[in-house]
């Protein structure tokens, strides 16, 4: 049985004007220690999957309907009181701008101490020595000084180590990192990157990453899926989607990699832009800017269809492993 | 309708601030409620029965009359009337028009002077924030009751103390200003000094803006919250210190009361009696702040880049 | 002539002995009151206010005091008698004790006169006497300088004081008998004097702590109070609030505003008296050319209802006058009454060719009298009505006396309490023509002059006949009426409350100096 | 931290020397002090003599030099009314006025923050709304008219009528709202305990503490509306923001969110203006000193104006001067330290 098991997640925003739907049923799940990449453009609806998870959606959002299991229990219908103890502890989270994660006023010290001595009956003297000994696991210099620094008193790439370290304070099975480098130059992401990828690995911690950079998730990740307006229009092993990837919108996303293009060439585009949650078109949301797309498309919503090792949705696929189905039954 | 003012109303339709006002009921009420207080101010000599400040209407005999649908009360009288036997509704009327143009001139003036001085004490720092600070405490020491002593004293010594009648509301409005702007002054300043250390000024100042440019357009409306809070409170305040001055002999003559005199000439009234000569004039007051505090939380909150949106 | 005084007067003195009840109680109740202001000073030559004398009558006595109506009683002086026209002889009460053990004698009324005749508050009122001859330890002369009929009131403010107490140097070096205004002296913190109550403790502004004077000489009095704490309480509310919490037993002043809650209190008694202080405007003769003619003076008495503002304004807490001198006083004319007319009023302005009337400027304080800023703005209406129209400006009362002084507008209000409770007081100091170096009309704000009135009231300050005085004084107040020198406005009433079982009605009386000795509390 | 204290210092004094002449110059707009000090029979004559002893005919300048050199030895002159040299009368009504303020300030403390961050929390409660709704009503209420209405009902007592007798619960409502009063509504009691110097304590009493009970729930009435406001204001806005959040995710416990993390951010700007309203406070409890007879500066100074005591009020304006520039200087301090970001002394101070 997988550790985290999503089944048809819902998520809304009680606007003024109506529910507006963000995530419109996606299913996916994750096992112990396995990195799952969680790719889509900006306003996909993959921050709000990864907040959804431990319920952190900022109000007016709220879980609409569907399944979080984790370790067998249910955690979207779970009291706060009770997913309080899986939050930071089970489950921990980094966020993507370290400028704004650590509160400005208090202590790196207080802000470890404090996640430990929320979960464990642990003295603070305990606390900081294992606080120190995280912190010099994310090899971030000094590390004895930087326990009663304050956060603005430590540079971007720092923090971000700063907020692994918490992240791994309680041994926890699940990383969810939204974006974690993207706030962060370039230099410094892939230094961060390898780290999360070294810690994870030696703890065996599943990582659960979400990102907009396909390069990152190549790397990274064992599998991936492909968001687009709220829902999973593609998930299975990364290699197998990186290099034949089936539905048009993972083409298109892999051909804009700059490595995909010849160099000195335009490079390649997908017309058009994500649609706004309360402007989602009836069928496939993907079909005005789907150069297949086709009347059928656009007014049935596609299912999922296996192929391979990959789940995707999307009429002409489906079409096209029916004929091939077809071919192989008429070949003896 | 040429095109420029049609884009400029059609962009305010499109506008946010539209968009929330009209769903926002508290709001809707609010400014209904306030646009009518203001109407009843500025249209008193239309709606008021009599005038009160025409001292030949005023009969002495019928002092301290309850209001109508009370026993003893007279119809021409629909509120009753005050110790010196003015129709309480007029003086209200008239009497609100004074204490509105008090106390919103006196907090523009508070909150201009407020938010020039927090903003350079804060920016600049260094000498200039140590000689404005300094200034501010010089200020914060002489109230608003010193203050009116000091400006009356001048005056009186330029112009002679009987031309005063005329231009008390003015004076009021210098007085109640310049006592309490070191107030929005100071909470303006420390959340300068908050904001002065995050990125987005240093990216200003990369982009070359003029000091002036950055604390006005990039720091300023990051420190709305308690400028609007402070303000609207101050408000209130004006209008009841405008009563206090004019006991000084500096406020608004003893014939033209405001608002606020009403109600304070009202307290000796309260227990013996004459309960209505403070508590109608007072639950205008309270209507009045109330309606402005709402408006104010309101429109805080919309034109707050911080806060959720919608 | 001297032989009618002599029995006029002794029979006074008898007729108060045989009134008064012959038990002395043993004082143990204590009392708790509060006034609007506590004594500036315990030196009770230091500044002529009623709070001073108020102090003087608990800590102190006088040689002779007035009684509920007017009358004299005799008190440290036993008996009186006029010797020839610039003398009258005093007999002093033997075998009265100061607080300090001392025994009272004549030395130390001679110790208390020359030290009036030095203090700059009370040296007006000692003007006519030259000196205080010493008879012996019991008789004493004081001598005028020419016949002067208010011998007796002057006595009232002699409180004789304990001559060796107060003589000799202080611990700084001062001289214990100094009067200074500013700076305090010793005699501004100690006090020896012969009167029922000590003061036992003192915090400016605070409160004052007396207790009952065991030595006291006057067995004859009922009072049974102990122990008394004053405590001033500024603000009106507050005081009422206090009386009625139980907070204290005893208040004064009370504000009209609060008179019939205090009546409709079960556990509370109101006691009010009509005061003699006169409240007036004054037509300024100099600033306005048509106060000049009388006509428009009498219109403007004619326009101002006092009984409407004594009704309204005052809750029936002051007496509408319609002259300067009050019931009681020689000089009160009964057939004066106030003359409210606006037809009659609007006739005279036509008259004197001000039909549509002018404008004028307006003064009063508004914290000095009891509604004062209230009566200015329902007389500024009541002119109004004759087209005079009125610009008014009202002033704290610290703000308001320069302005006064410098007769900074048209029309002015000036009230006035005569110290020595006679009519010619009000004349010299309200309507005479203004002299500056004679002191005369010094608040006479109206510029009003009338040479033979002037000359009939100094007729009147020597003329030791105290019918023949009253006549002259009463054509004086009938001519000022018929001229409208000024515009009379009503006497404020006196007030004070009290709990039911403190009985303050006795003890009460005009000039509001409550003889505290005397009070007799019911358990 | 030294320098900036020493900086201060003489920013201070500076202070006082600017109150002082401006105080000076407006002497003839405060009225003449003499009238106060002498009856109502006295000569002018007598008057321009008395003026001459007091120094009141010279001119201004000399008197302000004569003032001066005096008050650089520390003697800020003699009051009129009192006799006494205005530093101790002032010393003698501050302690009372401290209490005042103090008592006041821990009720604002205790209540406004609680109700803040409620109201911040749920804004929707009606419980929040009945709050914010109380204190705009709070704001406009004149401090004068809270003060009688406590008065009335806690010293005087009601009895309310309105409902019929004869029925249960007729009866049981008259009883409910009715009070019998019996709280003391003046003065502050005669029970006070010597602390050192001038300070006598009511709070080491019952009858203290009794005293101090209705002025210090009118002096906070003035002020808690504006903190409860305040920190709803500032604590919706930190809410929002990420590090919230994060606390959130490491699964804190709400308390512990709501009243360290959110309300230590929140406190900054609360703290400047709890600043300059303390300073106020301090300065001009003149009219609840006035209502409840408060001995305190508030009820001095009143007084020294209707008496136009000059020497009283200039001192008095120079030690609020004082108080000011100490209550500005310990909020930047608290600033400083509450607020890491900001450096305490250096540049900015």
């Amino acid at each position: 049985m997988a550790l985290l098991e999503v089944k048809n997640l819902d998520v809304r925003f009680a606007v003024r004007g109506g529910d507006l739907k963000a995530i419109r049923g996606i299913s996916f799940s994750l096992d112990k220690g396995e990195r799952l990449g969680l790719v889509g453009e900006s306003g996909a609806g993959k921050s709000v999957a990864a907040f959804s998870i431990l319920n952190l959606i900022a109000r007016p959002g709220y879980i609409a309907g569907g399944e979080i299991l984790f370790e067998g229990r249910n955690l979207a219908a779970m009291s706060e009181r009770e997913l309080r103890k899986i939050r930071g502890d089970r489950i921990a989270m980094i966020f993507q701008d370290p400028m704004m994660t650590l509160n400005p006023v208090l202590t790196v010290g207080t802000q470890m101490v404090e996640a430990l001595k929320a979960h464990r009956r642990i003295s603070t003297a305990n606390a900081r020595k294992i606080a120190l000994e995280r912190l010099k696991q994310v090899q971030i210099p000094s590390p004895e000084k930087r326990l009663d620094q304050y956060p603005h008193e430590l540079s971007g790439g720092m923090r971000q180590r700063v907020i692994i370290a918490i992240a791994l304070l309680l041994d926890p099975e699940i990383i969810i990192a939204d974006e974690p480098t993207t706030a962060l130059d370039v230099t410094i992401q892939a230094e961060i990157m390898a780290l999360l990828l070294e810690l994870c690995e030696q703890h065996n911690v599943a990582l659960m990453l979400i990102t907009h950079d396909l390069g990152v998730v190549s790397q990274v990740s064992q599998r991936m899926l492909v968001m687009y307006a709220g829902r999973v229009i593609e998930q299975g092993p990364t290699k197998e989607i990186i290099n034949d990837a089936q539905h048009p919108y993972t083409q298109g996303l892999i051909n804009a990699l700059p490595q995909m293009g010849e160099p000195g060439r335009r490079l390649f585009q997908i017309p058009g832009s994500m649609p706004s949650l309360n402007r989602i078109p009836t069928g496939c949301p993907f079909n005005p800017r789907c150069q297949f797309a086709n009347d059928h498309c656009r007014e049935v919503m596609p299912e999922y269809v296996r192929s391979g090792n990959v789940d995707v949705a999307c009429h002409e696929v489906a079409a096209l492993i029916e004929k091939e189905k077809q071919l192989q039954e008429e070949q003896p | 309708m040429s095109t420029a003012t049609l884009s400029r109303w059609s962009r305010f339709r499109e506008s946010f601030l539209w968009y929330s006002f009209k769903r926002d009921k508290i709001a809707i009420v609010s400014f209904v409620v306030f646009v009518l207080i203001v109407a009843a101010g500025v249209f008193a000599p239309l709606l008021a029965p009599a005038d009160p400040y025409d001292l030949t209407q005023i009969n002495i005999m019928n002092s301290e009359l309850p209001p109508m649908w009370l026993d003893g009360g007279d119809p021409q009288f629909p509120l009753g009337t005050d110790a010196q036997g003015r129709d309480l509704l007029s003086t209200i009327l008239y009497g609100t028009r004074v204490s509105l143009l008090i106390g919103f001139g006196a907090v523009l003036l508070q909150s201009l002077l407020g938010i020039l001085f927090g903003l350079l004490a804060g920016y600049l720092g260094g000498r200039v924030d140590a000689l404005l600070m300094r200034v501010a405490d010089v200020q914060l020491s002489f109230s608003t009751l010193m203050v009116a002593i000091i400006v009356g004293a001048v005056f009186k010594a330029s112009f002679g103390n009987l031309m005063f009648g005329e231009i008390a509301i003015y004076m009021l409005i210098l007085i109640i200003g310049v006592a309490e702007w070191p107030q929005i002054a100071r909470t303006v300043r420390a959340s300068v000094l908050a904001e002065k250390k995050k990125e987005y000024v240093d990216a200003a100042k990369v982009m070359g803006f003029r000091t002036n440019r950055i604390m006005f357009r990039h720091i300023l409306p990051n420190t709305l919250s308690p400028i609007f809070v402070i303000g609207t409170v101050q408000i209130a305040n004006a209008i009841i210190s405008e009563a206090a001055l004019s006991f000084l002999g500096l406020g608004m003559p003893e014939t033209q009361p405001s608002l606020g005199s009403l109600i304070k000439s009202g307290f000796d009234y309260i227990q013996s009696g004459s309960w209505w000569i403070t508590l109608i004039p007072g639950l205008v007051l309270v209507v009045l702040v109330l309606v402005i505090n709402l408006l104010g939380d309101w429109l805080r909150d919309v034109m707050n880049p911080r806060l959720y949106k919608g | 002539m001297k032989r009618f005084l002599t029995a006029l007067v002794s029979c006074a003195a008898l007729s108060t002995l045989a009134s008064a009840p012959a038990f002395a109680a043993d004082a143990n109740k204590s009392l708790k009151m509060a006034y609007d202001a506590d004594p500036v000073t315990l030196d009770i030559h230091e500044q002529l206010s009623g709070g001073t004398l108020q102090l003087s009558h608990m800590v102190f006595d006088p040689l002779i005091r007035w009684t509920k109506d007017l009358e004299f009683e005799p008190r440290l002086a036993k008996s009186w008698e006029r010797v020839d026209d610039n003398t009258m002889r005093f007999t002093l009460r033997e075998g009265v004790k100061f607080h300090s053990g001392n025994t009272l004698t004549t030395e130390d009324v001679k110790f208390t006169y020359e030290r009036l005749k030095k203090s700059q508050d009370f040296k007006a009122i000692f003007k006519p006497f030259t000196e205080l001859r010493v008879i012996d330890d019991t008789t004493f002369e004081l001598v005028t300088a020419e016949p002067y009929p208010l011998v007796l009131n002057a006595a009232t403010y002699i409180f004789p004081m304990d001559k060796a107490f107060y003589t000799g140097k202080d611990d700084n070096g001062d001289d214990k008998a100094a009067i200074s205004k500013q700076g305090s002296t010793f005699a501004s913190r100690n006090q020896s004097g012969t009167g029922p109550f000590k003061v036992t403790s003192r915090q400016q502004g605070v409160k004052v702590e007396f207790e009952r004077f065991d030595g006291y000489w006057d067995k004859e009095s009922p009072g049974n109070v102990g122990k008394i704490t004053l405590t001033p309480i500024k603000e009106n509310n507050t005081r009422v609030s206090a009386l009625l919490s139980g907070g204290v037993d005893f208040i004064a002043p009370v504000p009209p505003t609060d008179l019939d809650r205090i009546k409709r209190d079960p556990k509370t008694d109101l006691v009010t008296m009509s005061g003699t202080r006169i409240i007036l405007l004054d037509l300024n003769q100099k600033r306005v050319e048509a106060f000049k003619d009388a006509r428009v003076r009498q219109a403007v008495a004619y326009a101002v209802n006092q009984e409407g503002i004594a009704a309204k304004i005052m809750k029936g807490f002051a007496t509408p006058a319609a002259q300067l001198s009050p019931e009681g006083y020689q000089g009160h004319v009964d057939s004066l009454k106030p003359r409210f007319d606006v037809e009659k009023a609007k006739k005279l302005m036509k008259e004197a060719g001000y039909e549509d009337g002018f404008t004028v400027t307006m003064m009063t304080p508004n914290n000095r009298y009891v509604n004062d800023d209230k009566i200015a703005q329902a007389v500024a209406a009541m002119l109004s009505r004759i087209n005079i129209k009125v610009d008014l400006k009202t002033l704290p009362k610290a703000q308001y006396w320069p302005e006064f002084d410098a007769r900074a507008a048209d029309i002015m209000m000036i009230g006035w309490h005569a110290d020595t409770e006679d009519s010619a007081n009000f004349y010299e100091f309200l309507t005479m023509c203004p002299n500056a170096d004679t002191g005369a009309g010094q608040y006479n704000a109206g510029n009003y002059c009338n040479p033979e009135l002037d000359a009939l009231v100094e007729k009147a300050n020597v003329e030791t006949d105290l019918d023949k005085r009253a006549e002259m004084l009463q054509q004086v107040e009938q001519a000022l009426y018929d001229d409208a020198a000024f515009v009379p406005l009503h006497w404020q009433d006196l007030a004070w409350a009290s709990k039911k079982t403190v009985k303050i009605e006795p003890i009460l009386n005009v000039m509001n100096f409550p003889y505290m000795g005397d009070l007799v509390i019911e358990d | 931290m030294l320098a900036f204290l020493v900086q201060r210092i003489g920013q201070a004094m500076l202070v006082m020397f600017v109150i002082s002449v401006i105080a000076f110059s407006i002497q003839d707009g405060l009225g003449d002090p003499l009238q106060q000090m002498v009856g109502q029979s006295v000569s002018a004559a007598e008057r321009v003599k008395l003026r001459d002893d007091l120094g009141l005919n010279d001119s201004i300048v000399v008197q302000y030099a004569r003032f001066a050199g005096k008050a650089v030895q520390g003697d800020l002159g003699t009051s009129y009314f009192y006799g006494e040299p205005t530093l101790d009368v002032i010393m003698e009504h501050l302690p009372a006025t401290l209490e005042l303020v103090i008592a006041a300030s821990l009720m604002i403390a205790f209540l406004s923050v609680p109700i803040g961050v409620y109201a911040a929390i749920k804004p929707r409660a009606w419980l929040s709304k009945f709050f914010m709704g109380v204190s705009t009503v709070g704001i406009s209420i004149p401090v004068f008219l809270t003060a009688i209405v406590l008065i009335q009902l806690f010293s005087i007592g009601v009895t309310v009528d309105w409902f019929p007798d004869d029925t249960g619960w007729g009866q049981w409502l008259n009883g409910a709202l009715s009070t019998n009063g019996g709280m003391p509504s003046y003065g502050r009691g005669d029970d006070l305990t010597h602390l050192f110097g001038t300070w006598y304590s009511g709070f080491f009493s019952e009858n203290g503490l009794l005293h101090l009970l209705l002025p210090a729930v009118s002096l906070a009435s003035i002020m808690l509306p504006l903190f409860i406001r305040l920190i709803r204001a500032e604590m919706m806005e930190v809410l929002q923001s990420d590090y919230i959040r994060y606390a959130q995710a490491k699964g804190l416990a709400p308390r512990r969110i709501h009243f360290l993390h959110a309300l230590k951010n929140t406190m900054l700007p609360v703290i400047t203006v709890g600043g300059v309203q303390l300073g106020i406070m301090v300065a001009y409890t003149i009219l609840t000193e006035t209502v409840f007879q408060w001995p305190g500066v508030g009820l001095m100074f009143l007084e020294a104006i209707t008496r136009s005591d000059i020497p009283l009020i200039v001192a008095y304006l120079m030690v609020v001067g004082l108080v000011f520039v100490i209550t500005n200087t310990v909020v930047d301090l608290i600033y400083g330290l509450v607020n890491p970001t900001v450096k305490l002394t250096g540049k900015k101070a």
